[in-house]
Parts: structure tokens; sequence; C-alpha cells
């Protein structure tokens, strides 16, 4: 069996640089979709990626558990499965544990074995930690202290299937014909390091919240000490997973709106905050001196999703590419116009937003192209009921 | 030789690699039209023409596209003319010395990096970087005319070249939304129609009126683009525009300490 | 109208200012030939007047009533109405000193090196800029316009930190003196 | 003296007088050679005017100019303003013996302290050859997988806020719905530290708190009071509340945008201060408020500070005396156990820890203290900044670290390894003039900045020494642009606290796991 621990980070970097190609599309109406489109998409970018990373989360595939915590687990041996089992037995009530669906597929080799578990927490009566703050330190201790074995998926109705390989490779591997979901954000990965690990390819995922990742944070090392500051460990060595616990800590834990999510991470400068009327003023201020290490310099372009919402947002000077297109009530995040236009000639309408300001689509709303072609912060971004 | 002056190539499915090497054989095989479709994101179409027939044939030729070329469309390009009827992505008329690109659409980031020559011209709006490190040389100079408006960064090092703003797409009265216009910029000019603040323009930027010579290339390049793509230009005036020029060549000469 | 205005608070009194003044009267316009022990004496313009720790240079201020002119038996002193510099014509002055004991300021000397002539502040108009305000190391010399005079108005200001080649007073007028 | 007025007091003695009993007898080598050429020499006496130590002279039988080499301090004064560049001071090619134990400089200080039995006294930072581990970090930038960022065509942010932060914001309809405790905005992480009117003088106080004022920052009053003319600059003045509490009163507190608590200084952690009464002027004695001529004492502790308790009752008297609206910073000198003593600070309630390291300046401090109490700055900062985030409170406080700050590139490695901003004094000192000559504490300064006599202190045109500050730090702030733009990075606060863009060369483990850094190509 593969040992997990000696692909991850071999060269004990500080962090694992990679590049990429990032797509995400979302029915605004709840609608669920197959996401052969979102496949198709991806391998035309598939010169973004070099094998060595690809993976998709998808929203609205469990229907049949809508309020369980769906754990996708890898583990390099059957050891560090029983290990794992005996250690969630206690703490959860397991519903169901199957073998995740997977089949043999040229360009996929030293898969580990994938399982999911759909569970409830059994969090002790006395203790006041919110059922969240439970799951998180669960996932947390699995990763950190079983040997072989790692969460990537822990929210509901919801996965992250992802791996060492292209990621159309990916998708046939895991049988994501075989799903429908509402949601659909892919990556295909181009690390500079020859080393993969299959916990290392996106999307990262705390809870329900998952993240695509294109670029570099080159302000890794500050975000790091911030973050381990307020009791985050990071133990990937890579700069994606800053951004997981940024949005776990802004969105999950502080409950703070998307568009404050975009200012902490991607704000605007100070000349421009200088010009905002004094309220605007006032809070962006704030933000940064308060949140300054958590501001991700460097290129990048992410979408971030949850169960509701999809969000996407580039660095303050964009550096990395970012196209958002709608088409009736369906919106796309693409690094690549072409893929979008690939799955969906027709358009309703196709926008680059500019650096730092995010496209956000919820449920029943899409997002308004005006608003985020403009670096316009004295207006928060509202949105438009879908059709 | 029997092949047709004009060739249609179907792209999909086809790797990049594939599709220039059509049009590549198609060009020195004596095509002097070649017409692309469903085009999804093939990058460097036009780069490597180079060397396939003479340079006066390879200024007559014309590649038509019909979908989404990919990045770096016409990247080095020395000559021929490129249409598209659609958008164009990241980096097209990178570093290109001759010919034309036409983009019945919009157009993504650092459109024109460094550009010597050639004109392009973008039917609506423009992405990040626009006109980024164009330079002109001896009698080369490069002429982009964006229709609609761009995003920040505009004619960033801008050492040479024009870059043609024509603010279409904005609302009436309407102030251009690009931030840190020509920050570094050190030669050639930006001409932009519309309103735009002080804030948005980088230091080291001047407004000199236009000058005879710069309202009759105006004027031709403005005829062009209402011809190509049959628009109505004749709402756009002359005073409507602002001309931005570097104020020195050398604009960091006090930042370093000798 | 350009004229040297001292600035005692800042004065260190180190001499500077007399030592490059010799230097641009001196015929070599060399330091070390200027002060050579057998050179032909030079002559500073600037004198610098000390108390304690209070000091300034003292050289002529080009003065809108200049006594020295109107005292002058030859019209060897005149004063220019344009620029308003007060100068000496060496041939026509015959060294009777009546200017020396007309100058409020002291600021005037006799010069014997070739025959007698007064020898006062110029400026360095052959130069282009006082010597003695580009080496003053304090800034307590500096050349401004004289408010006094509204025509000069439009001409340029110059600071006293703005030293160097570019700043060429009389350069103009030095062309026409040729 | 007279010998008839000498008393004999033991009449089992006979009266004898012998040179030594008036006359210190110096068996000392000069320390300087001074060399004129006199093929240069104009003999325009330049050089006797601007020697305060009477090194130079005119001989007028001789009608040359000569010296007194054993008075020179090596100051170079005279060699810079000397017309005709004829003179040059070097060490003095006649050395003792040379020993691999006894230095001459041990020599030197023994017989200068057999000769007056007393503390040998010196001025400046320490001049010993302590490993300076700014220069064993090397510094990242980007290739091909990030971008380096242009400073100068592309935004490049250096404002930094000095205050302390909450854990988190609160937005409520689109709006700011938590308190910010007091924030000062400052357009570089770069503040000129404390140096007190009395220390140096008022044209340099005035060239500093002007140049801090034209490129938006901060400037630090010291512990002498704050001269009535420089209220004015008050949005700019950090006020000092040092042990001997000088000008201390509630005008003085309110005047700032910081209240700096002084509990030790970098040069001479542990003692007190003590300014000469031949240098408390009239001006000095009124910015003091103190009589003139009456020596100026600072204890070595603060009187009301005897424990952390204490520490944490003066700071909270300093917010209420200010009500609350400047935030209050307390200065530590960088000793063995500083991450301990940061920690208590920042639980007292402090909102600025400021970290003076062994290389800071003084006017004034025994030498055996300058230079071997304390420790080198890269550490105490390293270890503090550690300390704060293994306990969960390092976002709570800003922190300035100060003392040997050289170069931007010293900035950059300070601000990686941790601190938000730094305090820089000699290297402000230096572009007023300063050249190390370490003699402040005589009050005879050449280059008229440590000291009160008129006549010296007119040799800092304070406009030219603002205008020199002010390029100097302009100058530095275009470094630290072009270093973050290496990095890819395009605001300061991106740095903070990235160790891993700093590496080490030629340190040992421990120095590496204590500075948090790797070795070189790892």
């Amino acid at each position: 069996m593969r040992d997990l621990s000696m692909v991850c980070n071999p060269y004990n970097e500080d962090k694992v640089i990679s590049a990429c190609s990032i797509f995400g599309m979302m029915d605004v109406s709840g609608k669920p979709f197959s996401g052969e489109p979102v496949f198709r998409a991806m391998e035309n970018m598939h010169d973004r990626g070099n094998g060595l990373g690809g993976g998709f989360a998808v929203y609205g595939i469990y229907p049949e558990f809508p309020d369980h915590y769906a754990l996708h687990i890898m583990y390099t041996s059957q050891a560090a499965r029983h290990e794992t089992e005996q250690y969630l037995e206690p703490r959860f009530l397991v519903e169901r544990s199957e073998e995740i669906p997977t089949r043999k597929t040229d360009g996929i080799n030293n898969e580990p074995l994938v399982y999911r578990y759909f569970v409830l927490p059994k969090i002790p009566k006395q203790s006041e930690v919110t059922e969240e703050d439970f799951m998180v330190e669960q996932v947390l201790r699995v990763n950190a202290e079983i040997d072989g074995a790692f969460v990537f998926s822990s929210g509901k109705n919801m996965g992250v299937f992802k791996g060492v390989g292209f990621p159309e490779q990916i998708a046939r591997y895991f049988r994501l014909e075989e799903y429908q979901g509402h949601i659909w954000t892919a990556h295909g990965r181009f690390p500079t390091n020859s080393q993969a690990w299959w916990g290392g390819a996106h999307p990262f995922c705390m809870l329900d919240w998952t993240v695509v990742h294109n670029g570099e944070l080159s302000s890794y090392g500050a975000n790091r000490a911030y973050l381990e500051t307020i009791g985050y460990k990071c133990t990937m060595f890579t700069d994606t997973e800053v951004l997981t616990y940024a949005i776990d800590l802004i969105l999950r834990r502080e409950k703070l709106p998307p568009e404050i999510f975009a200012r902490v991470i991607s704000p605007p400068l100070w000349e421009e905050i200088d010009r905002m009327p004094e309220d605007e003023r006032k809070l962006q201020t704030a933000l940064r001196s308060v949140y300054g290490g958590l501001l991700m310099n460097g290129p990048f372009s992410i979408v971030v999703a949850n169960g509701s919402q999809m969000i996407a947002v580039t660095d303050r000077i964009r550096l990395r590419p970012l196209t958002a297109a709608t088409k009736d009530s369906t919106l796309y995040f693409s690094s690549e116009e072409a893929s979008i236009r690939l799955v969906s000639l027709e358009l309703d309408h196709v926008w680059t937003p500019m650096g730092g300001v995010p496209v956000i689509g919820k449920l029943g709303a899409l997002p308004v192209p005006e608003q985020s072609t403009k670096r316009n912060y004295t207006t928060s971004t509202p949105v438009e009921v879908a059709r | 030789m029997s092949i047709a002056t004009s060739i249609e190539i179907d792209a999909a499915g086809l790797y990049y690699k594939e599709l220039n090497a059509q049009i590549r054989d198609a060009v020195s095989e004596g095509a002097l039209k070649v017409v692309l479709k469903n085009v999804t994101g093939q990058r460097y179409i036009g780069t490597n023409l180079y060397g396939t027939v003479d340079r006066d044939t390879l200024r007559k030729l014309e590649i038509e596209i019909h979908g989404t070329p990919g990045n770096d469309l016409g990247m080095f390009l020395d000559g021929p003319t490129i249409t598209v009827h659609g958008n164009v992505m990241d980096g097209s008329g990178n570093t290109m010395n001759h010919g034309r690109i036409v983009a019945h659409g919009r157009a993504g980031d650092i459109t024109g990096f460094s550009a010597r020559g050639g004109e392009m011209f973008i039917k609506g709006n423009a992405g990040y970087r626009v006109g980024i490190h164009m330079k002109e040389y001896g009698d080369m100079r490069p002429v982009m005319t964006i229709g609609g408006a761009t995003q920040d960064f505009l004619g960033e090092y801008m050492a040479g070249g024009v870059v043609i703003i024509l603010g279409l797409t904005l609302k009436p009265g309407e102030a251009h939304y690009c931030n840190h216009v020509g920050t570094g910029m050190h030669g050639g000019m930006i001409f932009l129609r519309g309103n735009i603040e002080p804030h948005q323009i980088g230091t080291g930027v001047g407004m000199p009126e236009l000058t005879d010579k710069d309202a009759e290339l105006l004027t031709n390049y403005i005829a062009e683009y209402g011809r190509l793509f049959d628009t109505d230009v004749s709402e756009i005036k002359l005073e409507d525009f602002t001309k931005l020029a570097p104020l020195s060549v050398r604009p960091y000469k006090q930042v370093y300490a000798y | 109208m350009w004229r040297i205005r001292a600035i005692p608070e800042v004065c260190i009194g180190c001499g500077l200012c007399r030592v490059w003044c010799k230097v641009e009267h001196s015929d070599s316009k060399n330091i070390h030939k200027a002060f050579k022990p057998n050179a032909p004496e030079t002559i500073s313009c600037v004198e610098l007047e000390e108390s304690g720790c209070e000091s300034f240079a003292m050289q002529c201020r080009q003065c809108d009533e200049p006594l020295c002119a109107y005292g002058c038996i030859t019209g060897a002193m005149t004063k220019d109405p344009d620029t308003g510099l007060v100068t000496v014509d060496k041939k026509k002055c015959v060294g009777c000193w009546t200017c020396i004991l007309m100058c409020p300021n002291g600021v005037i000397k006799r010069d014997e090196r070739n025959g007698r002539s007064a020898i006062k502040c110029d400026l360095c108009k052959d130069r282009g800029f006082p010597s003695c305000v580009e080496h003053c190391p304090n800034d307590a010399l500096v050349i401004e316009e004289s408010p006094m005079n509204p025509l000069a108005a439009h001409s340029a200001p110059l600071s006293g930190s703005s030293r160097g080649d570019e700043n060429i007073l009389f350069s103009e007028e030095v062309d026409d003196d040729e | 003296m007279k010998i008839e007025e000498h008393q004999n007091n033991n009449p089992s003695k006979p009266a004898q007088r012998k040179a030594s009993d008036f006359k210190i007898r110096s068996n000392r080598l000069s320390e300087f050679a001074v060399q004129r050429d006199y093929d240069r020499c104009i003999k325009c006496e330049v050089c006797i005017k601007q020697c305060s130590f009477d090194v130079h002279y005119r001989d007028e039988e001789d009608d040359l100019i000569k010296h007194r080499p054993e008075n020179c301090v090596g100051c170079h004064r005279c060699a810079v303003m000397c017309p005709t560049a004829a003179i040059s001071i070097t060490p003095n090619p006649a050395q003792y013996r040379a020993h691999g134990s006894w230095s001459g400089e041990h020599v030197k200080d023994i017989n200068r302290q057999a000769e007056t039995g007393g503390v040998v006294l010196t001025g400046s930072g320490n001049d010993k050859a302590a490993p300076v581990y700014w220069d064993r970090m090397l510094i990242n930038a980007s290739q091909v997988t990030n971008p380096s960022i242009d400073p100068l065509r592309e935004p490049m942010e250096l404002r930094t806020y000095i205050g302390a932060k909450p854990a988190s914001v609160k937005v409520k309809d689109g709006k700011l719905a938590s308190e910010m405790p007091p924030q000062i905005k400052i357009q570089m992480p770069i503040l000129f530290s404390a140096i007190s009117y009395g220390a140096i003088s008022y044209n340099v106080q005035k060239a500093i708190a002007e140049a801090a004022e034209e490129l938006g920052t901060l400037y630090n009053t010291g512990e002498g009071g704050l001269h009535p003319d420089f209220y004015k600059y008050k949005d700019n003045t950090i006020v000092q509340v040092a042990s001997g509490r000088f000008g201390v009163h509630p005008d003085y507190l309110n005047a700032a945008r910081m209240v700096e608590i002084k509990i030790g200084q970098g040069a001479k952690p542990g003692i007190g201060g003590h300014l000469a009464g031949e240098k408390v002027s009239e001006s000095v004695s009124i910015t003091r408020m103190i009589p003139m001529g009456t020596d100026a004492i600072s204890p070595a502790p603060q009187h009301d500070i005897y424990s952390i308790e204490d520490l944490r009752m003066l700071i909270f008297a300093l917010k209420e005396a200010t009500n609350y609206r400047v935030p209050v910073s307390v200065k530590i000198a960088a000793v063995h156990n500083a991450a301990a003593i940061a920690s208590g600070i920042v639980r007292a309630g402090a909102d600025v820890v400021a970290i003076d390291g062994f290389r800071g300046g003084t006017g004034a401090a025994p030498k055996a203290i300058r230079d071997n109490v304390g420790l080198p700055i890269e550490f105490a900062l390293a270890a503090v900044d550690q300390r704060l985030r293994d306990e969960g409170i390092r976002n709570q406080v800003t922190l300035i670290s100060g003392g040997g700050i050289r170069c931007a590139a010293d900035i950059v490695k300070a601000i990686a390894l941790g601190a938000d901003a730094v305090y820089i004094g000699t290297a402000a000192l230096i572009a007023v003039g300063c050249t190390l000559c370490q003699k402040c504490y005589s009050g005879k300064c050449n280059w008229g900045i440590a000291t009160q006599n008129p006549y010296l202190a007119k040799r800092v045109n304070s406009e030219i020494a603002k205008n020199r500050l002010v390029n100097l730090v302009q100058g530095w702030s275009h470094e630290i642009k072009e270093m973050l733009g290496g990095m890819g990075i395009n605001s300061i606060e991106s740095l903070k606290g990235s160790r891993s863009q700093l590496r080490g060369v030629g340190l040992t483990s421990e120095e590496l796991d204590i500075l948090g850094i790797r070795p070189a190509g790892m």
C-alpha cells in the first residue's frame, strides 16, 4: 500500500507551488444537472494543468442524507481505515459507510482507498461547543493524528472528489457522470513539484465550504503566521490551505458576508479607501488593519462555494484570469472564456470582473455584471432575482 | 498547385498544435484566406506562419475565426489579418510586429502586450493592462482601437504606439472605470473618449492638447472602426477625447541615488 | 534684481565664503595658486562679522540707493538699471576711495594689484553664480530677488538649496558684456 | 590651584605638592593621527574654527597651521570642511604592542580609569564586532510561479496602522459595528526613535519633527520633554514618559499621537540617564521643567513600577489622562527574557510594544554596559513575535523594533521576522551629519548634533537636515517597495511575520531555530 505521508511535500518546502485551471457552474434555480459540461470545459483547459492534480466539488448529490455530514476519507492502508473507524465510532452516529465507487482509469495510479461515511455528531451533553466547531475539530484531528488517513470532504449533501491525474481522468475514476448537483466547481492542477499527493489536489473543503484556487499566494508566510496565531494548524504546506482557513474564519466562524470576505482577502488600495465615504472608509480601514494578515497577496483567482452560493474573486490587481458568464439561470466561472463557450455557445452576459471585486451567485439570484466590472466600493454588491 | 485560395477548417476537438499545423500547411500551399469554424480556446493562432510564404503574400493573408480563440492570439504576428467573430481572450496581439487583428466582441487582459507594429480593433470592452509596454521603432508604430472601455492599468509602461479608447459601452455621462492609467508610461499616446478623474491617471502622465496630426489619425481610425464593425460613428466628436502622453521619457530618474 | 542675503541664525562662522571669494577674484581662480605664498595678493570681497556665536558674512548688498555710486568722482561706480548690480569700471576708477568712505557697510576694498582701483562684490557675474553662496556649507548665504523692484518679479526665484550647474544667473548679461 | 591655598590637614606629613595632584598624568597614546598636507594647506583656518576639541591652531611664529593629535576624537569635521582636502585623520600608527587578549582599547580604558577612578563613558551605539544577524539573513524573490511586481508602476503599499487591534471586526448592515481602539496611520513602517532634546540640539529635534510631518510618520521626543515650539508637530509626536518624568504634564501627554512608557533602552539596559548640568541650558530647563544648570537624573527604574501590575497601573493612568484617545506604547531593552516581558506588557494593556536591541544608540552610557548588556534585536524580535503568536495575542499589539536598523534591507528583514514597524535613531543622526565619533556625552559635538553649545548647534541648519531625513526615508521606502515587489507582494502587511521569505547563511541550527528561519538552500 502507498504511504501518503511519504508523498506529501517530499522536499519539505514551505509551500508547494501550483498554478491551474478553475471552473464553476451553478444553476441558481437549484435544479441539479449532470457534470458532463464541466468535464468537457476542464478538458478544454487541459494545458493549464499537468496531470498532477484534479478535482471537483459537487453540491446537492446526497439528497437522501440532507442532514448528515458526508465524510469522504482517503486511506493508505486498511489499518488506517480500521484506526479511523474506531476513532469515529464513539464520536459519531454512522448512518452508512461504504467505499466510494470508482473505476480503473488510464493515467490514475497509486490510488488510495476512498470511503464515505454519512454521520451525525455525538456531542457530549455538557459541552458548549457548537456542532460545526465539533466537526471541524474532529476533521482536523483525524488529518493530523491518524497516519495514513485524510478527510477530504466533510459537508452536508455535497462531496469533494479529487486526486492525482487530469481532471477528466479524475471524473472518470470517480464515476462522476453518475452524480447530479446544482453547483459544480472544478480544478486542474499544475504544481511545480514533480511529486503530487492526492490530498493536495483541489478543491479544499471545510464542512460545506470548498475552494478551488489558481495562482500562488506570495503572502503565504504572513497568512500562515496570522492563522496559526488564532489556532489554525497549517500542516499541508500548500497556500490553498490558508485560503481554506480564511474562509472558515471569516465566512463560517465570524459569519461575515461574502462581500466582506472579498474585501479582507483582496482589499481595496489605501488610496481607494481614502476616497470612500466616511462609513465605508471606517469599515474598510478596520478590516484592513485587523485582518491585514489575511490579505492574500500575489496572483490568484478562486471559486468558493457552499450549498447555497458560488463566489469568484481574484487578487486586487488581477494577476490571474477569471471570466464570468450567465445563461438563463446558470452562472459560469472559468479561467478561460473558451471553456464556457464550449458548453454554452450562446450566453446572456460575459464579463471579466475587476480585481478584488467578488462575483456572487446565490440560490434564486444571479450576479449583475455591471457591479463587478467596475471597482465600485461605494455600494455593496446586490443581486437580482433570477428568472 | 490546385489548392483553393480560400480554405475552411473545422477546429472542433482539434488540439492547438494540430490546428496551427493545418493552417500553416494551407498557407504554404497557397491559401490566401483561412476560415476557422468552431474554435474553442486553441492558443497561438497565426503565430507560426512566418516563413511559409514571402512577406508580401503573408500580408495579404486573411484568417477568419468563428468561435473563441485561445490565449496569445496572433502572438508575434507578422503580416496577416485576423478577424474574429466573437470575443478574444488574454494576450491577443502579444509582441505583434505587423498585421491586423479585428475582434467583433470583447478582449481579455494584456491585449496588445509589447506590440511593436500592426493594428488592432476591438469592438467592445477589454480587460486589464491593455496596451501594456507597447512600443514603437523607426516607422513601426502599433495602433490599437478599442470600442468600449478597459479595466485597470491601461497603457502601463507604454513606450510607444497609440491606444484609442472610444468608450462606446459607457452610458452617457458615465466615467471610465480604469485606474492607474499609463503608470510608468514613457512613450506613445492614449486617446480616451469620455470622463476620467485625475486620480485614475498615473503620475507622470500629462494631458496635452490634440494636435492636427492627432486629429487626422483619430479621424482615420474612427472611420475605419465604423467601417469594420458597421457602426455609426458620426456621434463621436474629437473634442470628447482626452490625450494622455508621458511628461518625461525618463519618469523614474529621481528615484535613484547615484 | 538679485542680491545676497546673509542668515546669521545658521551662519557657523567657518569663513569658507571668504576663502572662495578670494579664489574667484584671483587671477588664476585656482585655490592652490590663489593662496600660494608668493602669489599676488588676493582680495576677498566678503568679510565675516563675528561676535561670540553670532556671525554672518558681509558683502555688497547692491543697495537701491548706491551711495558709493553717488559719491564716485569719475563715474566708474554705477548701478545697472536692469540687473541692479553695482559695478566698478576699473578703467575709469582713479582710486580716490570716496566710495569706500561712502559705503555704509564697509564692503568696498582697495585693489592695488594693477594700479589703484576699488573692488567689490560683483555677484561673481563672470562665474554665473556667487561662489560664496555656492560654497556656504549651511545655507547661511542666499541669493534672492529684491522685492523692491517690481520689474524683476517675473524672473524665476532661486532658493539656496538649488545650487549646481543649472544655476546661471547672468548668462545673458555675460554675453552682452563680452 | 595655588600652593598658598592648600591646607595641610595632616601635620605629621610635611606639605608638598607634585604634578599628579593637580594634573591628570596621561599614559595614553593618542587615538588618531592628524596629517596635514602642507602643499595643499592654504592656512585659511577653517579647521581651527571648526574643531571644538582644540586640535588645530596657528603657530604665528612659523606662520603655519599645526595640530595637537592627542585631542582629536576622529569626528572628521575638519577633514570634511577643509576646502583643499589637506587634512586626513587616521588611526594613530603608533599602537600599543599587539596582544591577542589585551587590546589597545583595554589598555587605554585601564589607563583612563587608573587616572580618574571613574566609569568609562561613551556615546552612540555598541561598536564591537558582535555578529550582525541582519547580514546573515537573505531575502527571497519570485521567479516564474508568481510574478514579481514592478513597484514603480503598480501600486505598492507601505501604509501601516499603529495601535492595538481587536480580534475581529463586526459588521452590521454594511457598516462597521465594532469599536476600534485608537489607531495611528503612518505612511511607511519607519518611525524616528526616542532622542531627547538635551541629548541633541534644538535644531536637530526640530528637523526630525518636521521630517516626520512631511513623511507622514512619527518621531519620539525621548524623555526630555516637549519644547513649546514643537507642540505644532503634535500629530506626528510620540511623547515619552520615563523614570525622570521630565516635562511630563497633561498638556504634554495630550499633545501627542502616542504616549510611550520608557522602561529601557537598548544601549544601556537596566540603567538610568544623566544629563550633565552644563547641558541644561535655559531652553532645556524650560522643556524639562527643571532649574537651569542642575543635573537631570533619570533613575534606573520608574519608581512607580516595581512590577508588571504597576506597569498596568501606569498604562491605564496614561490612557485615562489622554481620555483613551491615543495608543500607549511600552519600550523595553532587548534582554534575555524579553519574550516573557513582552507577553506581560501586552496583557497589561499596552497597545504597542517597542523593543530596542543592544546596538541601539545613546547620548551617554557606561561603555561596559553599552558593549556587554542586552541582546541583538534580531533574536529578541524573533523570540517576542513567536511568544506572542504562541499565546495567540500577537494581533492585539503593534510591535516596533529598533536598535541597529541601518538600511532598507534590515527593515524588510525585521518585518519578515514579525515587526510591524521599526524605529530608527542612529541612522537618522548619520543622515544629519553624525560620524559616530562617540563623544556625544562631551557636549562638544563638532557636527552640532549632540550639543547645546549655541556656537556648535548652529552647524545643523534644520531645513537642510529635514530634507536629508526626508530623502533618506523616501529612498529606503523605495528600496522596501522594490524588495516587496521582488517577492511578488504589494502591501507591507503581506510581509509581516513571513519568515519563510528569509534564509540564514552561516548560522548554527540553534540560531536558525530562534530566528525561525531555514538555512539558505533549503
